[in-house]
């Protein structure tokens, strides 16, 4: 008997959830809503929390010290320093990072090592690409904040289960 | 025998085995002999760790267990930190335990997830796999990445909490509480589930020990063998929870106890979230990360069970020899001894019964 | 809609127009001229009409209402064997039933117990069309067919799944009218035909050459036989019952009382007994997806897949009618609706609810499902069968 | 946590007056022990161990140093449920690289045999008395000395 109960509890907890809520991220309309990207505080040595998605970098404070492109070295490997037309006082070479998304593995570490407040995380994760040449961006690229995406939805929880809104 | 028997090669593409092989030999429906063959995914993550410092170590190493790469992490930090005189503060250690509860509720839920599948049962695939979300979201507001965190460094965490991290944690804690009592209802106490695993693949007591098994494979058996009991590291000697024991050492006690795992990662995470205190998250100690000559060996409790690293140092940034002693690969030994005189409906139940993953094992 | 600044789109924008255009002309504007005419006199419109010498308003009304008025051979093409095997209730209406409607509903109504969304972006409701895309894409499969093996059966092998699930069709009354052959002993032929099916899976298994496909065919002919047998037990009560094994007499037992009731444990042996033999979770030992690759199917690809699939959908079908006409008393049902709606209506209940099983049970063990199959459902159905002759002997007559 | 050394001293102590000259004592330090045995005694050593309560094999590091010319085995012990089960136990020995060859420790503690076999595999030491010690990992046509020596660079590094 207590089979029989236990199958028929089963099929309802089935039935009970046709009317919950469902937790689908439909993601090509909507966006999760991710509001900042990480960042690191070189002088307190410590990061401040946020999502590891492309990078941005400002151009005007970078001093192409290439401390990031050493910090990548044996991680990803994809941090190469190259020159541009651009003539910024703190740089006198005037080489700045140059990131391959084809091997970048979001770990952060040439955030934590740049100590001059130019290389940043942003929330962009979208990069995905055809061919593998436009995976790697160049300076001026990086320099570029994303784009505000439309549709940003929170995950909400109600009583009947967790949503997206 | 030769000519009653039929070898089937399970893997390393067939849906039921992963990146691994399971040569199994069958005498009808019956498991005669079974020979696992590791290493598709085999890498030399030892020999590469070598060639890093500390640092770099860190995104490398989480890549064998990248479902739980906090687990994996989290004893390599430790060893380090022996090694490079690095002791944390406080609140990284509080923040090192909600992530690695975090991962051990994530990790759990894929297991349930491709348990249930394996089963037969889509709904216990789709379930866990879903909710599973909320989780990575909690993670993500912490660490900023989705699967691979790289967020346990030598001398801490990389970044402290963000301030609405709390309450969001104990809403997600607080519904997923409820929730897993439907799971119970439809997966756990389901009759069919109970004839699937109840008295399938048991693993007495004393094999256990003796061939090695960890984590909830061993407390399936009856063994209350916990590293955060055992050795308490980092803060979880200041928290209070329960190690849940079955006896029966059968598939479903091993489904318990990961059940009771789960149950008992949101209590750590709520204890956690109230007990931290405040202060920096990270020693700040410059400059080039040298080791000082000498060994250290780490152990912690990963989501499969004891995560062991054994890091020699010769005073160089890099480590001189990294062993990784992952929990995987223990379970090789007890495939045998499991699956044989076993029906071949019951190698998937008992085979993921193990939450074998096999990049771990193979490293 | 943007602005049109291509041919393509040009196109695609009158096709719209027309689609739109023969959906609402039949569905809104026919109704209210329908509505709307009997009140006028039509004969005082024809000075306004042109060519109303050739054209008869009326017969064009009659034929919106009843084509077979005007066309009286349609009515009488509707009325032959080849109209109803083919066309309905026969082959075509099942397979799109099944095949399209069915199939569809699974995925939606699965996806709800999953709390995901299921197809969405196939059609313009729900991914509706999901299934037709489905079918296109295993159109253009190649068809694989492996070296070794046996090219005769492994090609017969799907055809002959269709054949059987197909002849099981013929001998499910829809209406009181609507079959397609009656016999006195139409229950007892479904077993007959059902019977073929071992045959047929452990030949395109072995045909197959393939060790996962050789399993799986070995425990679908253990699955399929063993549950046969309770199968046929548990219907024994209704046909005591009834009096006939006759499954339009079986249904016109059931005016006043449906048999689900009386046979209760006949219904829950009859739907354990379908779900094993329907090859569907939790019996799906067969093509058990993560123990033996895909089971028999696994060396089946392309259209050849799509067939088998396609077979499997219509005895899905042709089974839960059965049980409809067996337990819930077939097309009987308030007088609003004609009576075939009631049993398709039942139908896709049935259906329905076997799905829930399927969302929420396990897949059992081949040792287990034996055991079950017979040892308690054998019991259970014979314990049945003593009802129905307990209430048999009472002198209650249905 | 106890940071102090008493029990792991005491227990290091027992051993000691079984095995006086046998066991060269490395460190001590708090949960953790590692002494070091030649390999012709490790395995009455690893028998008295299992006795004292120490029945599972964490982990078996093999270790290459070139330097000395000597290849370097570590088994770590663990306890399982029973009072010594925050130790964890460090059994080293040393074999000479030209012909690395060591008794199995499979008898003593069954979970030891899949470690030793990747080590036998990683580093060529042979085990004696393995029942299986044959490739694991690595890819069936692995021609190349086994990888974790030090010799073996890994291409395109140094």
């Amino acid at each position: 008997m207590s089979l029989a109960i236990d199958l028929i509890s089963a099929i309802n907890q089935a039935i009970k959830n046709l009317f919950k809520r469902r937790i689908t991220l439909r993601y090509p309309e909507v966006n999760l809503d991710i509001e900042r990207g990480y960042s690191y505080d070189p002088k307190a040595q410590v990061g401040i929390a946020g999502y590891k998605g492309r990078h941005i970098l400002h151009l005007e404070k970078c001093t192409g010290c290439s401390l990031c492109a050493i910090a990548c070295q044996n991680i990803a490997n994809c941090i190469a320093m190259v020159k541009l037309d651009v003539s910024y006082p703190q740089n006198k070479k005037s080489i700045f990072p140059q990131i391959d998304y084809g091997n970048c593995v979001f770990c952060g570490f040439c955030v934590d090592a740049c100590p001059f407040y130019a290389l940043f995380m942003t929330n962009d994760h979208e990069l995905s690409s055809t061919d593998k040449k436009s995976l790697i961006m160049s300076p001026l690229q990086l320099s570029i904040p994303p784009v505000k995406k439309k549709g940003l939805v929170q995950l909400e929880i109600d009583d009947r289960g967790p949503y997206h809104k | 025998m030769a000519e009653r028997t039929l070898t089937l090669s399970i893997g390393p593409q067939h849906p039921g085995a992963g990146h691994f092989r399971l040569i199994v030999v069958l005498d009808g429906d019956i498991v005669v002999d079974v020979k696992p063959d590791p290493g598709y995914v085999h890498r030399g993550a030892e020999k590469m760790a070598e060639y890093r410092t500390y640092i770099q170590n860190i995104p490398h190493l989480e890549r064998p267990v990248i479902i739980d790469s906090s687990g994996i992490l989290f004893p390599y930090v430790l060893a380090s930190e022996e090694l490079l005189d690095l002791p944390p503060p406080p609140r990284a250690q509080y923040i090192r335990i909600i992530m690695a509860e975090l991962n051990r509720i994530i990790s759990h839920l894929y297991w349930l997830g491709i348990y249930g599948v394996f089963v037969g049962h889509t709904t216990m695939f789709l379930w866990p796999v879903g909710d599973r979300e909320l989780f990575i979201d909690l993670a993500q507001m912490i660490a900023g990445a989705r699967v691979t965190f790289a967020f346990f460094v030598p001398g801490g965490v990389r970044n402290d909490i963000p301030d609405d991290f709390p309450d969001k944690a104990i809403k997600v804690c607080n519904y997923y509480e409820k929730r897993l009592k439907e799971y119970e209802k439809i997966f756990f106490y389901n009759p069919l589930v109970l004839k699937r695993t109840q008295g399938v693949g048991i693993l007495k007591r004393e094999d256990a020990i003796e061939l090695g098994a960890t984590g909830p494979n061993l407390r399936g058996s009856g063994v209350k063998s916990d590293v955060r009991k055992d050795e308490p590291y980092s803060s979880y000697d200041d928290i209070d929870f329960e190690i849940p024991v079955y006896k029966d050492g059968d598939c479903w006690s091993r489904c318990m106890v990961r059940l009771g795992e789960l149950y008992q990662s949101m209590n750590i995470i709520k204890q956690a979230i109230k007990k931290m205190p405040s202060g920096p998250v990270k020693n700040a100690k410059r400059g080039v990360l040298k080791g000082i000559e000498g060994e250290a060996f780490a152990r912690t409790e990963s989501a499969r069970g004891t995560m062991a690293y054994y890091i020699i140092s010769d005073g160089k940034p890099y480590p001189y020899r990294l062993k990784l002693s992952v929990p995987s690969f223990r379970c090789l030994s007890l495939m045998k001894h499991l699956l044989v005189n076993q029906h071949v409906a019951d190698i998937p139940a008992i085979y993921w019964g193990l939450d074998y993953w096999p990049v771990e094992a193979d490293k | 809609m943007g602005v049109i600044t291509t041919f393509e789109q040009f196109l695609v924008r009158i096709l719209q127009i027309l689609f739109w255009l023969l959906l609402l002309i039949p569905m809104i504007l026919t109704p209210i001229i329908l509505l709307i005419l009997p009140y006028f006199d039509i004969s005082s419109l024809y000075p306004l009409v042109p060519f109303k010498e050739r054209v008869d308003y009326n017969q064009f009304l009659k034929f919106l209402m009843d084509p077979t008025l005007v066309f009286p051979y349609l009515g009488d093409w509707m009325k032959t064997d080849f109209f109803k095997v083919v066309i309905f209730p026969g082959f075509t209406f099942a397979a799109l039933f099944s095949g399209v409607i069915i199939t569809w509903w699974e995925r939606k109504f699965l996806s709800k117990v999953h709390n995901r969304y299921g197809p969405v972006y196939a059609g313009k409701f729900g991914g509706i069309l999901q299934s037709i895309a489905d079918l296109f894409k295993l159109l253009f499969k190649e068809i694989i067919i492996p070296e070794r093996v046996d090219k005769l059966f492994f090609f017969m092998a799907p055809m002959g799944t269709l054949a059987i699930s197909g002849a099981l069709l013929a001998l499910i009354p829809l209406g009181p009218s609507t079959y397609i052959a009656r016999s006195n002993l139409s229950l007892l032929l479904i077993f007959a035909v059902l019977g073929f099916y071992p045959i047929v899976v452990l030949l395109a298994s072995w045909a197959s050459a393939n060790k996962f496909s050789f399993i799986g065919g070995l425990r679908s002919l253990h699955q399929l036989v063993s549950y046969e047998i309770p199968l046929l037990l548990s219907v024994l009560g209704i046909v005591i019952m009834a009096g006939s094994l006759d499954l339009i007499r079986i249904v016109e037992a059931q005016v006043s009382l449906w048999f689900l009731i009386p046979q209760f444990l006949g219904a829950i042996v009859f739907i354990i007994a379908t779900l094993a033999e329907l090859e569907r979770i939790p019996f799906d030992l067969p093509e058990a997806d993560t123990e033996i690759v895909a089971g028999w199917l696994t060396e089946y690809s392309g259209m050849l897949f799509a067939i088998i699939q396609l077979a499997a959908y219509l005895k899905f079908y042709a089974l839960s009618a059965l049980f409809t006409v067996l337990f819930l008393g077939g097309w009987h049902g308030p007088i609003f609706l004609p009576p075939e709606a009631w049993t398709i209506i039942k139908v896709f209940l049935v259906m329905s609810f076997l799905m829930l099983i399927r969302g929420s049970m396990p897949r059992i063990r081949i040792d287990q499902l034996i055991r079950i199959g017979w040892v308690w459902l054998i019991t259970i159905a014979l314990i049945n069968l003593f009802i129905a002759l307990f209430i048999y002997s009472m002198g209650v007559k249905f | 946590m106890s940071l102090t050394t008493e029990r792991e001293r005491a227990l290091l102590d027992k051993i000691k007056a079984k095995f006086e000259d046998v066991i060269k004592e490395k460190y001590v330090k708090p949960k953790r022990i590692r002494i070091d045995v030649s390999p012709q005694k490790i395995f009455e050593v690893a028998s008295f161990l299992k006795a004292l309560g120490f029945n599972q094999v964490a982990s078996v590091a093999g270790t290459d140093y070139p330097s000395s010319n000597e290849m370097e085995v570590v088994y770590h012990i663990v306890a399982i449920d029973n009072e010594l089960r925050d130790i964890v136990f460090a059994l080293g020995e040393r074999v000479s690289r030209d012909n690395p060859i060591v008794p199995s420790l499979t008898d003593v503690w069954k979970s030891a045999s899949y470690h030793e076999q990747e080590t036998y595999e990683m580093l060529g030491i042979k085990f004696e008395g393995h029942p299986r010690l044959e490739r694991l990992l690595l890819p069936e046509d692995w021609a190349d000395i086994p990888p974790l020596r030090k010799e073996f660079k890994l291409p395109g590094r140094e």
